[in-house]
């Protein structure tokens, strides 16, 4: 068998949250794999379909969002927003053949480095299983196992 | 046109003269002074009943005690032949009517519907006599007709409860209230207008209808009340078939006359209370009546 | 009374009534305010509020054996008063339910025998024949004069109807009871299933 | 580009020579150091030099989280003399080092493409200047109760002006009208009116009374707030307050500050300690008013009486018919907004007798009877026949924890209220017997506990564990039916008198309010913290500050706690010459800007408005000192004509692009 397949990921993480419980999973000295790398936003909201889009064409195998809980928004409602671009956002990645299971939005609070390690966990296991993308628009992977928690 | 068929005083019947009339069980037996005075007031008043073809029994507390397939189905089959008599449904009996109208409410999802024949399409509406009535109030010129008479309006539990099926407030409702001050008597304030009767249980468990019917006469009786009407043929069973076997452990003995709301109005409407079968009562309300110049 | 096993609360009486009745004893908060207004209570031998709390504890036979699912008016003052919105009422059908699907005996044989009778009269003529009631359910309670003095006032005042009903739909009643009987004992098989 | 140690909490995973090497092949990479400590002194001192020595124009620092450290850093530069926000930091501690200690080889690939990363990110940065604006040392507060009353105490003892604008007649709330307090039983009004004097007296207070808050603009430190005076036909720079005029005027109508238990006149203050001391006209029941809106309508028919007793009688010709509403426009740098409670309003349950049982009283009319200068001069008595009722029953929860009247939250304070009356009631009468009906006893609090204990154990109240399910006359009685829930029996109480515990409810037209201030309320229309926990006083709205009940139900001390709370959050504000506001703040391309306007819709602090060009066409407009910098606009905004400062979308695509070279 052929060295086992590290795939790329991207994490656009929010100051307020995410980052702060990744911060978190840091600071608790907790474990997960090093494939994710992170990129800071202000708020989830802030996170273009574009920037997105972009990280699936330059090859990227898989892409997290994190942000605060609903409700917990340092500015009120801006995951409100996410959500409901990242609905939108879902069917076109669909679309244009990424498969689906390579591209996940969770909600992680500040004091969630836990959550936060599981999280990256489980997504890169996920997408390491839906194996190398061959480019954009190639084939897409069979089986989708794990179940993508979209709240 | 069309609109105006969705009127929604079309939909309460309040537009229409034309009803299927289901009487019940009781009001073709122990009730039948019920039947006749509802009779009678409905012709005066121009609402047009037309008795639904071969009805059968709603299954009353027994149906809905046993099976809920039983409890559905029963009353189903009577909306039914509702439906495709076209008309909305009105009954007298509130047994009847809260039978009917949660029956018509779960039809619409319950697989039972299958078994009392398809009426989830056009379910016609189901009204108590009280709201076919009060939809006309204003038809019946106010008379002072029965000037002086204090009534305690019991409205028991089917009429108001549950919610979704309920002709008015749970806790303190008006229909019979407002029939009672347009004819001109004084619908009295008191605590007791929707508790219950006792039910279905007199034959089982008379004690517990004794000891309820018994708490609710007290009260009548306290406020002043020259007698309690009523809207169902069980309520008035409960409460005046069992009086004589009231008091003693109870507490006072009591002696309320309890009538049928339609007998009250069918008084204020010229008819004589023999006609009216005022007299058939186990209480004679006719000294009451007739303190009152009434009878 | 046996102490509860706790925690059992996911016994199967506990879902059948979750499931039946649609309502989730687990938002009950024990305020009492269902038992407090009752009419039934004080012949109960545990208020709707002990009730729901047996069903919260997952106490499901202690629950198929009281008498206050029998003795229940239906009267719905609980439902309508509940400060959970819980339709405590149908919780009570759902137990009585349950307990006739199992055959549970009722702890109120008269008011099962009533509503047997009752039903029984309802399949053969299609609608309440209230003399035969009567005296079916006298004969077979073994009080053969009960009521007697409001009988025979009723017929002396003409109130009761001496003679059968007569309806010609009564076959489509009785299949009505036919098949009602049939989904009862389907669900039956399911619940002691 | 400098390259942390940590000590051995970095370098003890990731290979810092490796790191160092790569960064130095990076394109615009000039300079690369390492340090053991770069946030020590030394550490910072380097990035100095190295700024002046090689004369960098950005700087990466590739060390722990820019949550951490990123302050320190900044500032280093800017002693440099370099525009501070040059600077970018790689997170290869937390988000690396950290967390893959047992893979060294991954980590230290992982931290190559982080800097990677914050190189792309630093060689797009463009200077930013954080603005400074100045703020308007003048504060409002909104509602005149007790919160309201200490914040503005508080903010103007610390040298600041303060409005008070208070909706009634007087300021005090519903503390005025509450007797004794619990747990410690001393008068309200004794500890009240100093504190309401005191506030009227204050040299830097403006006290309006009968006003109301019309309109809000502008923003933190610069607001700009319209308030109607409303018109109460008295002259209060002349009204001495002597009394006359509400003492002869004849017409009698029931009091709201009573709750319907007495009666005030048509020219009236609310009650003996009200402040200020003076007068106002209620237009609906003045008797002239009727007289004047009868004449003016041109009906037919007996003309009611002119009256106009007050003008006649009054000493120093106060009364002023002409008097209109009024409309101050004020600037103010802070806002606090306090604007307390109601009950709630048992007519919602028909069970109780829907408000229809005269017996049947609220906790709060109850205290009304037990104040001395209530209506019934501190005696207890039955509104129906005046008699001394000896059967007290009290419910509890009644509009609270009950979501089938759409209140399922708790009110907090009328338990320990219910265990204030049946301990006052027995010192008032020993003959009273109290049972209460609760269903969980709620008494969190220094001294509360032991509280509700001594009413049941010294004074004898009873407690039972049940709610009642309903009320109803029976003669001169009440019945009141519940279950004692712990013996498992139903219970009846024959009753003289039945004490509804009505939970708290926010005042009417909270909700407006909140909306001309731009802050939230929830489902229940208490306005909403900014961090339940953390921000208890603040809101989303910077400048906006929150007190007391407004909040959600509370009792007196944490609502002065709050009152105090909010005050120092103003006066800190105040402390400051001027506001720095943060650069990252939205930009819009006017080039690009359509004008469709997506961009305000989205953006959750209204700092998005419009402008008109000089061709006529009408594009965004960011308000720099609203924005928060959160980035939604960017996000919506279709032809990318809106940017965030800091967080560009080229930056941020050249560090998801910089991951693949
Ligand atoms: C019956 C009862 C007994 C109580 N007993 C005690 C006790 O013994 N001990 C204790 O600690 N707590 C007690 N409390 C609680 C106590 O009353 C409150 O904690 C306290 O009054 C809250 O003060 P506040 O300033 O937040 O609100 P409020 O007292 O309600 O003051 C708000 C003020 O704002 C004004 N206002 C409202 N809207 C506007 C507007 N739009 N514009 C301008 N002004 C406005 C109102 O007119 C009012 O003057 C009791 C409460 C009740 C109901
Ligand atoms: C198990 C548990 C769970 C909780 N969960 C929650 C929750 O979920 N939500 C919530 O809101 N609250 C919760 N709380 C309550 C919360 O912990 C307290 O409200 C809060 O910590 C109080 O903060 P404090 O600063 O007053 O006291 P502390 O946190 O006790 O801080 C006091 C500090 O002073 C120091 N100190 C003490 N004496 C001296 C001295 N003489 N000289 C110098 N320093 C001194 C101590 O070392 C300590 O660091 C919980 C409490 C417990 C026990
Ligand atoms: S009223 Fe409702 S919440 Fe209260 S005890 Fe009964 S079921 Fe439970
Ligand atoms: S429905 Fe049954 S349990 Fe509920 S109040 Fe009526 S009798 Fe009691
Ligand atoms: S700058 Fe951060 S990583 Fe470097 S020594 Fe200081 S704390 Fe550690
Ligand atoms: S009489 Fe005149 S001065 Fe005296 S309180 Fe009234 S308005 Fe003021
Ligand atoms: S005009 Fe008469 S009624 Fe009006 S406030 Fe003056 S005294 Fe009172
Ligand atoms: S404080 Fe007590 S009485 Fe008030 S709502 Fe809470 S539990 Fe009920
Ligand atoms: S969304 Fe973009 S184009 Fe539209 S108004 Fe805002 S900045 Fe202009
Ligand atoms: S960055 Fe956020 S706060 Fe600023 S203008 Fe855009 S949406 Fe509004």
């Amino acid at each position: 068998m052929a060295v086992e397949f590290e795939p790329k990921i991207v994490g656009f993480l929010c100051n307020w949250c995410s980052y702060a419980g990744a911060d978190m999973a840091g600071t608790s000295r907790m474990s997960y794999p090093t494939n994710i790398r992170i990129i800071r936003v202000p708020c989830s909201g802030r996170i273009d379909p574009l920037f997105v889009a972009k990280a699936f064409q330059m090859g990227a195998d898989g892409v997290l969002i994190a942000g605060c809980h609903p409700g917990d928004c340092h500015y009120a409602e801006g995951n409100y927003h996410l959500r409901r671009r990242f609905a939108l956002l879902r069917p076109f990645l669909d679309y244009l053949g990424i498969d689906k299971e390579r591209f996940r939005l969770e909600w992680v609070s500040a004091s969630e480095g836990k959550r936060f390690t599981e999280v990256v966990t489980s997504f890169t296991e996920q997408v390491r299983r839906i194996g190398p993308r061959v480019a954009l628009g190639g084939p897409r992977a069979e089986t989708s196992p794990a179940e993508v928690e979209a709240h | 046109m069309k609109q105006e068929a969705r009127a929604p005083s079309e939909k309460r019947g309040g537009g229409q003269n034309t009803f299927s009339y289901y009487p019940g069980c009781a009001l073709k037996s122990s009730a039948r002074e019920y039947d006749i005075s509802a009779r009678l007031c409905c012709e005066s008043l121009g609402i047009e009943l037309r008795e639904l073809a071969d009805w059968t029994c709603c299954g009353a507390s027994s149906a809905h005690a046993t099976s809920d397939v039983l409890a559905v189905a029963l009353p189903g089959k009577d909306l039914h032949a509702a439906s495709e008599a076209g008309y909305p449904l009105v009954t007298a009996c509130a047994m009847c009517f809260s039978r009917l109208k949660i029956a018509a409410h779960e039809t619409a999802d319950m697989a039972t519907r299958t078994l009392a024949g398809d009426v989830s399409g056009n379910i016609v509406p189901v009204m108590h006599l009280l709201e076919v009535i009060d939809s006309r109030l204003a038809s019946l010129v106010p008379n002072k007709g029965l000037a002086g008479l204090k009534v305690a309006c019991f409205y028991g539990c089917l009429l108001v409860r549950p919610k979704a099926v309920a002709i008015d407030d749970a806790e303190n409702p008006q229909v019979m209230d407002r029939l009672m001050r347009t004819i001109g008597a004084e619908p009295m304030p008191w605590a007791f207008k929707t508790e219950c009767c006792g039910a279905g249980l007199p034959l089982a468990r008379p004690d517990i209808v004794r000891r309820l019917s018994h708490r609710i006469l007290l009260s009548a009786a306290a406020v002043g009340a020259d007698c309690v009407a009523v809207a169902c043929p069980e309520c008035h069973a409960n409460l005046d078939m069992h009086q004589a076997g009231m008091g003693g452990k109870h507490g006072g003995e009591v002696r309320v006359p309890v009538v049928y709301f339609t007998q009250l109005l069918g008084l204020s409407l010229g008819f004589s209370p023999y006609e009216l079968h005022l007299d058939r009562h186990m209480v004679d309300p006719l000294p009451a009546l007739s303190s009152k110049g009434l009878a | 009374m046996p102490s509860p096993v706790i925690p059992e609360s996911r016994s199967p009486v506990s879902r059948f009534v979750i499931e039946h009745s649609g309502q989730n004893p687990a938002r009950c908060y024990q305020c009492g305010k269902c038992t407090a207004g009752c009419p039934a209570a004080p012949d109960m031998d545990m208020g709707p509020r002990q009730v729901m709390r047996a069903l919260q504890l997952g106490m499901g036979r202690e629950v198929l054996s009281c008498n206050s699912i029998w003795v229940c008016l239906q009267c719905q003052t609980c439902s309508s008063r509940c400060p959970k919105e819980i339709d405590i009422a149908k919780v009570m059908e759902s137990l009585r339910l349950m307990a006739i699907l199992e055959g549970h005996p009722a702890a109120e044989k008269n008011i099962a025998l009533f509503n047997e009778v009752f039903l029984d009269v309802v399949k053969r003529h299609g609608r309440a024949y209230e003399l035969e009631m009567g005296a079916l359910y006298n004969l077979r309670s073994g009080h053969p004069t009960a009521n007697a003095r409001i009988l025979v006032e009723l017929v002396a005042k003409g109130r009761l109807a001496l003679l059968p009903p007569a309806v010609r739909g009564v076959a489509k009643v009785r299949r009505l009871f036919d098949e009602a009987e049939a989904a009862r004992r389907r669900v039956g098989r399911e619940v002691r299933g | 580009m400098f390259v942390c140690h940590c000590g051995t909490n970095i370098a003890g995973v990731v290979d810092i020579a490796r790191v160092v090497e790569a960064a130095k092949r990076m394109p615009q990479v000039v300079y690369v150091s390492d340090n053991k400590y770069t946030c020590s002194d030394p550490g910072q001192g380097s990035i100095k030099n190295a700024i002046g020595e090689h004369k960098l124009d950005r700087v990466v620092v590739s060390a722990c989280s820019p949550r951490m450290h990123e302050k320190t850093f900044r500032k280093a530069v800017a002693q440099a003399g370099l525009n501070p926000y040059m600077l970018e930091i790689a997170n290869i501690r937390e988000h690396d080092s950290w967390v893959h200690a047992f893979d060294k080889e991954g980590a230290t690939a992982k931290a190559i493409e982080l800097v990677r990363l914050a190189v792309a990110k630093v060689s797009r940065d463009a200077q930013l200047h954080a603005r400074q604006i100045g703020l308007t040392k003048r504060a409002l507060v909104i509602g005149g109760g007790i919160a309201g009353i200490q914040a503005a105490l508080d903010i103007a003892n610390s040298g600041h002006e303060v409005v008070v604008v208070e909706r009634e007649a007087t300021i005090g709330g519903r503390m005025a009208q509450v007797d004794k307090t619990f747990p410690t039983l001393d008068c309200s009004a004794c500890i009240l009116s100093p504190k309401m004097v005191e506030l009227s007296s204050h040299p830097r207070v403006t006290l309006l009374t009968y006003a109301e808050v019309v309109s809000v603009k502008g923003f933190l430190g610069n607001f700009e707030v319209e308030i109607r005076q409303k018109a109460r036909k008295v002259d209060h720079a002349s009204c001495t307050g002597c009394g006359t005029c509400w003492q002869k005027c004849p017409e009698k109508v029931k009091s709201d500050f009573d709750l319907g238990l007495g009666e005030r006149t048509a020219i009236y203050i609310p009650f003996p300690q009200a402040v200020p001391p003076k007068p106002v006209i209620d237009l609906e029941s003045c008797r002239y008013m009727k007289y004047l809106a009868f004449t003016a309508s041109g009906a037919e028919g007996k003309k009611p009486p002119q009256c106009r007793i007050c003008e006649k009688l009054c000493p120093t010709g106060s009364i002023d018919w002409e008097q209109k509403d009024k409309i101050l426009t004020e600037k103010f740098g802070a806002i606090v907004v306090a604007t307390g409670f109601k009950t709630f309003d048992h007519s919602a349950y028909g069970e109780y007798g829907a408000g229809a049982y005269p017996d049947v009283i609220t906790g709060l009319q109850l205290e009304r009877m037990m104040s001395a200068s209530g209506p019934t001069g501190g005696e207890v008595r039955r509104p129906s026949d005046g008699a001394h009722p000896k059967t007290v029953v009290f419910v509890s929860c009644v509009g609270s924890r009950d979501e089938a009247k759409g209140r399922a939250y708790c009110s907090k304070v009328c338990c320990m209220y219910i265990a204030k009356h049946a301990i006052m009631l027995k010192e008032h009468d020993p003959e009273v017997q109290s049972f209460v009906f609760y269903i969980d006893i709620r008494a969190g609090g220094k001294g509360y506990e032991e509280f509700v204990r001594r009413a049941q154990e010294e004074y004898g109240a009873i407690y039972l564990r049940g709610r009642v399910s309903k009320i109803y006359q029976e003669g001169r009685k009440l019945k009141v039916l519940g279950e004692d829930s712990l013996i498992g029996r139903p219970v009846e109480i024959d009753a003289d008198l039945v004490v509804l515990a009505t939970g708290i409810e926010p005042s009417t037209g909270v909700v407006d309010l909140a909306q001309r201030l731009s802050i939230s309320y929830d489902t229940d229309r208490f306005l909403v913290e900014a961090h339940p926990k953390l921000r208890p006083v603040e809101t989303q709205t910077d400048g906006v500050f929150l007190a007391g009940v407004c909040i959600g139900p509370k009792d007196i001390p944490e609502t002065v706690a709050q009152g105090s709370a909010a005050a120092a959050k103003v006066a800190a504000l105040f402390s400051q010459e001027y506001i720095t506001t943060d650069p990252m703040t939205a930009t819009v391309d006017l080039m690009k800007c359509t004008g469709c306007m997506l961009c305000a819709q989205v953006c959750p602090f209204k700092a998005i408005g419009s402008q008109t060009m000089r061709d006529g066409k009408v594009l965004a407009n960011v308000n720099e000192s609203l924005c928060k910098g959160c980035g939604l606009c960017a996000a919506a905004c279709r032809g990318k004509a809106i940017d965030l400062r800091g967080f560009t979308n080229q930056q941020l695509l050249a560090e998801v692009t910089s991951l693949w070279q």
